[in-house]
């Protein structure tokens, strides 16, 4: 079975009038790296707290209300339910904002929306994750969903890259991945500093040297769009076909629900019909508009 | 004159004098002109001269890389030379190719005067100091005066004093400044209030289209405030309070650099009487300071520059 | 034999308007403040009878507003509080839309209600009525047959008025249409001479557009064109990246959302936004339409390539306004029949 | 205009760092008694100010703004006073042609050994605006959102 259009698999899961955002309770907040911050937040609904689903890959708009609104995606895992996650850098208004809340204050949520990654065409196979920066939020989500179903899938490779080591996102994944002996955890940095001993090197290099093996294999790419474009030749040289490669596409969004418009490559919406793609069906588009 | 023009474009582009060449080529409606931008020396023969030649071509200068060979109406060699005094452009690079402005002929004013729609009117003829309109067949004859556009009767420069090539001498513009600042007046007979509740009605139409602004080449601001989100200045949600704000704060901006070329008002696509604000700038800025925008391109900019000896009876 | 479509004088039309008024909140064809508009009806003019042209704000705006509250919100001890803003429970009567504004609306409803339902939008149109009036006249910048569309005839309308001379010709369209029309007092029936008398206005009509779009093939010369970089760049060029085409186009959605907010109150609003805006596609670290040529592309294809795609209809009615109202005459038409054949 | 007693004006203060802000701090410091109504933010020079603060100022309910920089050739940038009072002279004039009480935009050259005239100018700027009254000429229909507020929509 091949992953060639999984945007028909998009599903809507939020209900009634889809614009008006939830009230989430910020409950703990983590300094990822110097301009990132991870928010673990709740429903302040009881009942939403229960009901709530989603599914890795699926992302939310959220609000600092009266300042506006940003989508990014889910970065807790389906598995692991007492809290959900989302991490943001500071680039703008809203992320801004969001970075100025402590514990315990409300923003407003949206979601899920999006199509999510299919699990079930991933199972029984070998699993590529490249990420780099903050682009492993959604892949995280992913990999711990993985892990969490480990006896469903192959071997799992890790491949994450930053600018420097204190870009590098999720530390404490990072340690935690290492040291599991089911996956194989390859990071790496463009560039050192005095304490860091580990590799050297663009994200693309280090997954042409680490070569894994495209043999009943599907990669999940997402990082920043220069990682992208240089990602997706590496994995072709290699023996990747367009169907074995999914990624994450971020474009600026402000309804998240395929109305809004701006989010578009070609006929598709990366909001409505991604942000989850088959490289199969970008390839047309990505070269150019994104 | 059209043919002076096209022999003189051409000979820029193919001495490579020019990348560019911009003008005017017939639009594809009824008594419009549409700009014509080109490196092709092909294109040049549709270059045209005619009362309907109403865009400030001016405003591309600062996006075009290279030379460029420009046809310039009075108003627009103003732009030019204001741009010059910004330094948003480098007199070397332009090639002025100026007009001797008659005055342009403003299409809602025949469309009152004939009683029809723009393109229903059959003909439009300038004859001397008379416009000729033919509307079923029938020839209506009316003094240009009651169709050039207010700006144009309000003309301080129709020929362009700054100019590499002059197609010809001197300007058969008639003015009528009374009647250009006709509007105008009428506003500042009203009340405060009534003045008010005037603009507030105005900007309630606006839509946020930033036709305006983007026509205006004094406009030439990469980043435009309205577009700043931190902070952010004003709403970007088009209510009546924010639409206004923008307006005032954009003729504010542009204050010595506007020649009352007309433009904002003309692409308006909701009517808003925006000459009359960028009007009554330019007379204040005259007024106060004695200063029209793009007359000589060693002045420094309005609002850079300043005398010792200014008015200052407003200040405590 | 009676047809069994009905008619009403033009003089007695007003009071039709009236009847209707008491059911419905009537907006009719205005130029009151200078812009042609679909605004509510005074009770009294019917000059707009008179004036055969579609307005220069599309009548999308009844129901896509330029702007609108999407809700309102207070802080209090106990947090945030969301509500709605109050909803007009009357039901909107459009008179006078023109077929090409109204096949517009019928395409703007595949985008609100497909996937997720756009509340705001699709409480407005099913609580709408939609009277139609053919075109007797045709602006220049008009190539609304070029797209399958007759001036003056509709299926996406409830009731569709045909000028008749003295008398429009009324066509029931929907069953809301025929409701209407059976509770509404003072139509007479049509006969057989007002039959021929409306089939020979429409054809007028058809005749009256002249303008012509070459749609031949457009999808596939569009996608051959699609790095046509010289193309794009060359026609872009005058482009001034205003809003006006976007804007006052009937079948453009795109929309911004924003909040405001003064002390603890605030609103959350969504406004029209424009392809033709570099800050529409703005991310922090880049831009993928920061170049013009790639905006105007954008929305040529979006018109006639990325719609059709997912919906199946052209995104564009040939209602000309973008032609007409564009302060440099950038003419869409121009730009697809001037499509190189070959690249 | 009959006013409220109550209704006091919000006056927001654009003072020069090197010259006006160190006036308004010495008429504090020496106990000069000025009216509470000014609130006050610190530009690095008059010349700093674009219009657009005044407009904002008004935007967001301020009933009058006041400019206040170094006397005209004291300026700690040699010039920026001088391009300042152009600015505030075609603003004034503009707004006034608009329908807003020029009055509401004021403008001082203020030393930072002027404590008393600072505390005189506020006092003169705020008798001002209490003749003109509240502005509300951004909120014509009461202040804020939701259903309280009317007009919206």
């Amino acid at each position: 079975m091949t992953i060639t259009d999984i945007s028909h698999r998009r599903k809507f899961l939020a209900q009634g009038n889809v614009y008006l955002p939830h009230i989430v309770i910020i409950e703990k907040i983590i300094d990822e790296t110097p301009g990132v911050r991870t928010f673990h937040f709740n429903f302040k609904d009881e009942k939403l707290r229960e009901e709530f689903s989603f599914e890795s890959g699926q992302f939310g708009e959220y609000s600092v209300l009266g300042i506006g609104e940003a989508p990014f995606c889910i970065s807790s895992s389906p598995t692991r339910r007492d809290h959900l996650e989302f991490a943001l850098q500071r680039v703008g208004k809203v992320t801004n904002a969001l970075h100025r809340l402590g514990v315990g204050a409300e923003i407003g949520f949206r979601g899920p929306y999006g199509n999510g990654v299919p699990l079930d065409l991933l199972q029984g196979k070998n699993l590529v994750f490249v990420g780099g920066g903050i682009g492993l939020a959604p892949l995280r989500s992913l990999i711990w969903n993985v892990i969490d179903n480990r006896d469903k899938y192959e071997n799992i490779d890790i491949i994450y890259g930053a600018r420097s080591p204190s870009d590098l996102c999720f530390k404490y994944d990072l340690d935690a991945w290492n040291k599991d002996k089911a996956v194989n955890m390859v990071t790496t940095v463009d560039k050192g500093d005095e304490n860091w001993t580990g590799k050297v090197g663009f994200v693309p290099q280090v997954l042409e040297q680490a070569a894994p093996s495209a043999q009943n294999a599907v990669a999940i790419v997402c990082g920043p769009p220069i990682m992208i474009r240089f990602t997706f030749p590496v994995l072709e040289k290699l023996g990747f076909t367009p169907e074995q490669m999914i990624t994450t596409l971020e474009k600026r969004m402000k309804c998240g629900i395929g109305k809004c418009g701006r989010c578009n490559i070609g006929n598709l919406y990366v909001c409505r019909d991604g942000p989850v793609f088959s490289y199969a069906q970008i390839k047309g588009f990505i070269s150019k508009e994104y | 004159m059209e043919q002076k023009l096209r022999d003189g474009a051409k000979a820029l582009l193919e001495q490579g004098k020019v990348d560019y060449i911009i003008g005017f080529e017939p639009g594809s409606l009824k008594f419009t002109t549409t700009p014509l931008i080109t490196r092709d020396k092909d294109d040049i023969d549709r270059l045209v001269i005619n009362p309907f030649i109403v865009n400030n071509l001016s405003a591309y200068l600062t996006e075009l890389e290279g030379r460029v060979g420009i046809v310039a109406k009075g108003c627009d060699s103003r732009s030019i030379v204001s741009l010059i005094q910004d330094k948003q452009i480098a007199r070397e690079d332009i090639v002025i190719i100026g007009i001797p402005c008659p005055g342009l002929i403003d299409l809602s004013k025949i469309e009152q005067l004939a009683g029809k729609d723009r393109d229903e009117v059959d003909d439009i003829t300038r004859e001397g100091d008379r416009v000729v309109i033919v509307v079923d067949g029938k020839k209506q004859e009316f003094p240009i005066t009651e169709v050039l556009f207010d700006n144009c009767l309000g003309c301080d420069m129709p020929t362009p004093s700054e100019y590499d090539i002059l197609l010809s001498e001197s300007s058969p513009l008639v003015t009528d400044k009374t009647s250009s600042r006709k509007k105008i007046e009428g506003l500042k007979g009203t009340s405060q209030e009534e003045r008010w509740s005037f603009w507030e009605k105005e900007f309630s139409r606006c839509i946020r289209c930033y036709a305006c602004r983007n026509v205006c080449p004094a406009c030439f601001c990469k980043r435009c405030f309205v577009e700043e989100s931190e902070p952010q200045w004003i709403s970007p949600v088009p209510q009546w309070q924010d639409n206004l704000m923008f307006q005032v704060i954009r003729n504010i901006h542009v204050a010595g650099r506007c020649t009352d070329c007309g433009e904002c008002e003309r692409a308006c696509p909701v009517n808003i009487q925006l000459r009359s604000l960028a009007k009554e700038m330019y007379d204040i800025v005259d007024d106060l300071f004695q200063f029209k925008a793009g007359m000589d391109k060693e002045a420094a900019p309005l609002l850079t520059a300043y005398a010792v000896e200014e008015a200052e009876d407003f200040i405590r | 034999m009676a047809s069994s479509n009905k008619k009403i004088s033009k003089r007695d039309t007003g009071k039709l308007l009236n009847e209707w008024s008491q059911e419905f909140a009537v907006f009719v064809p205005s130029r009151e403040t200078g812009v042609a508009t679909m605004a509510k009806w005074d009770g009294k003019d019917t000059s707009f009878l008179d004036w055969h042209r579609n307005t220069v704000i599309p009548p999308k705006a009844n129901f896509l507003p330029a702007m609108e509250e999407m809700f309102n919100f207070q802080r209090d001890k106990e947090g945030y509080h969301i509500e709605l803003p109050p909803q007009d429970k009357h039901k909107q009567l459009i008179f006078g839309i023109r077929p090409c504004d109204a096949k517009a609306l019928a395409i703007l409803d595949m985008t609100f209600s497909d996937s997720y339902q756009d509340p705001y939008y699709l409480s407005k149109r099913k609580n709408a009525v939609l009277v139609g009036v053919g075109c007797t006249k045709a602006y220049d910048s008009c190539f609304c047959t070029s797209l399958g569309i007759s001036p003056a005839e509709s299926t996406d309308v409830d009731l569709m008025l045909t000028d008749i001379g003295d008398e429009f010709l009324i066509e029931a369209i929907t069953e809301a249409g025929k409701k209407l029309i059976s509770r509404s007092r003072g139509l007479a029936e049509a006969n057989e001479a007002d039959e021929t008398r409306a089939k020979a206005s429409k054809e007028a009509a058809y005749q009256k557009v002249t303008r012509q779009l070459d749609t031949d093939n457009i999808k596939q010369r569009l996608l051959a064109n699609l790095e046509n970089k010289d193309y794009w760049e060359k026609i872009a060029a005058k482009c001034l990246s205003c809003g006006v085409c976007t804007f006052l186009c009937p079948t453009c959605y795109c929309f911004d959302i924003n909040d405001e907010l003064v002390k603890q109150q605030g609103a959350r609003f969504r406004s029209w936004d424009s392809c033709a805006f570099p800050v529409y596609t703005e991310m922090p670290m880049e831009n993928p339409r920061v170049e013009k040529w790639r905006r105007v592309r954008q929305r040529v294809y979006h018109k006639y390539e990325f719609y059709p795609m997912s919906f199946d209809v052209t995104a564009c009615t040939g209602c000309g306004r973008c032609i007409r109202l564009c302060p440099v005459n950038w003419d869409i038409t121009q730009a697809l029949n001037n499509l190189p054949a070959k690249v | 205009m009959k006013q409220e007693s109550e209704w006091e004006p919000k006056l927001l203060g654009l003072l020069c760092r090197w010259c006006s802000y160190a006036g308004a701090d010495l008429a504090g410091t020496s106990r000069k008694k000025y009216p509470a109504n000014i609130k006050i933010l610190k530009v690095p020079c008059s010349g700093r100010v674009d219009p657009l603060f005044i407009l904002k100022a008004l935007r967001l309910g301020f009933d009058g703004v006041l400019v206040s920089g170094c006397h005209p050739g004291d300026c700690h940038y040699q010039t920026g006073n001088y391009r300042a009072r152009r600015r505030v002279a075609i603003t004034k004039k503009l707004l006034e042609y608009m329908g807003i009480d020029p009055r509401r935009i004021q403008a001082s050259w203020v030393s930072a050994a002027e404590g008393g005239k600072f505390a005189e100018v506020v006092a003169e700027v705020t008798k001002e605006l209490k003749e003109i009254g509240p502005n509300q000429l951004f909120t014509p229909e009461g202040k804020g959102y939701g259903a309280k507020a009317t007009g919206r929509g």
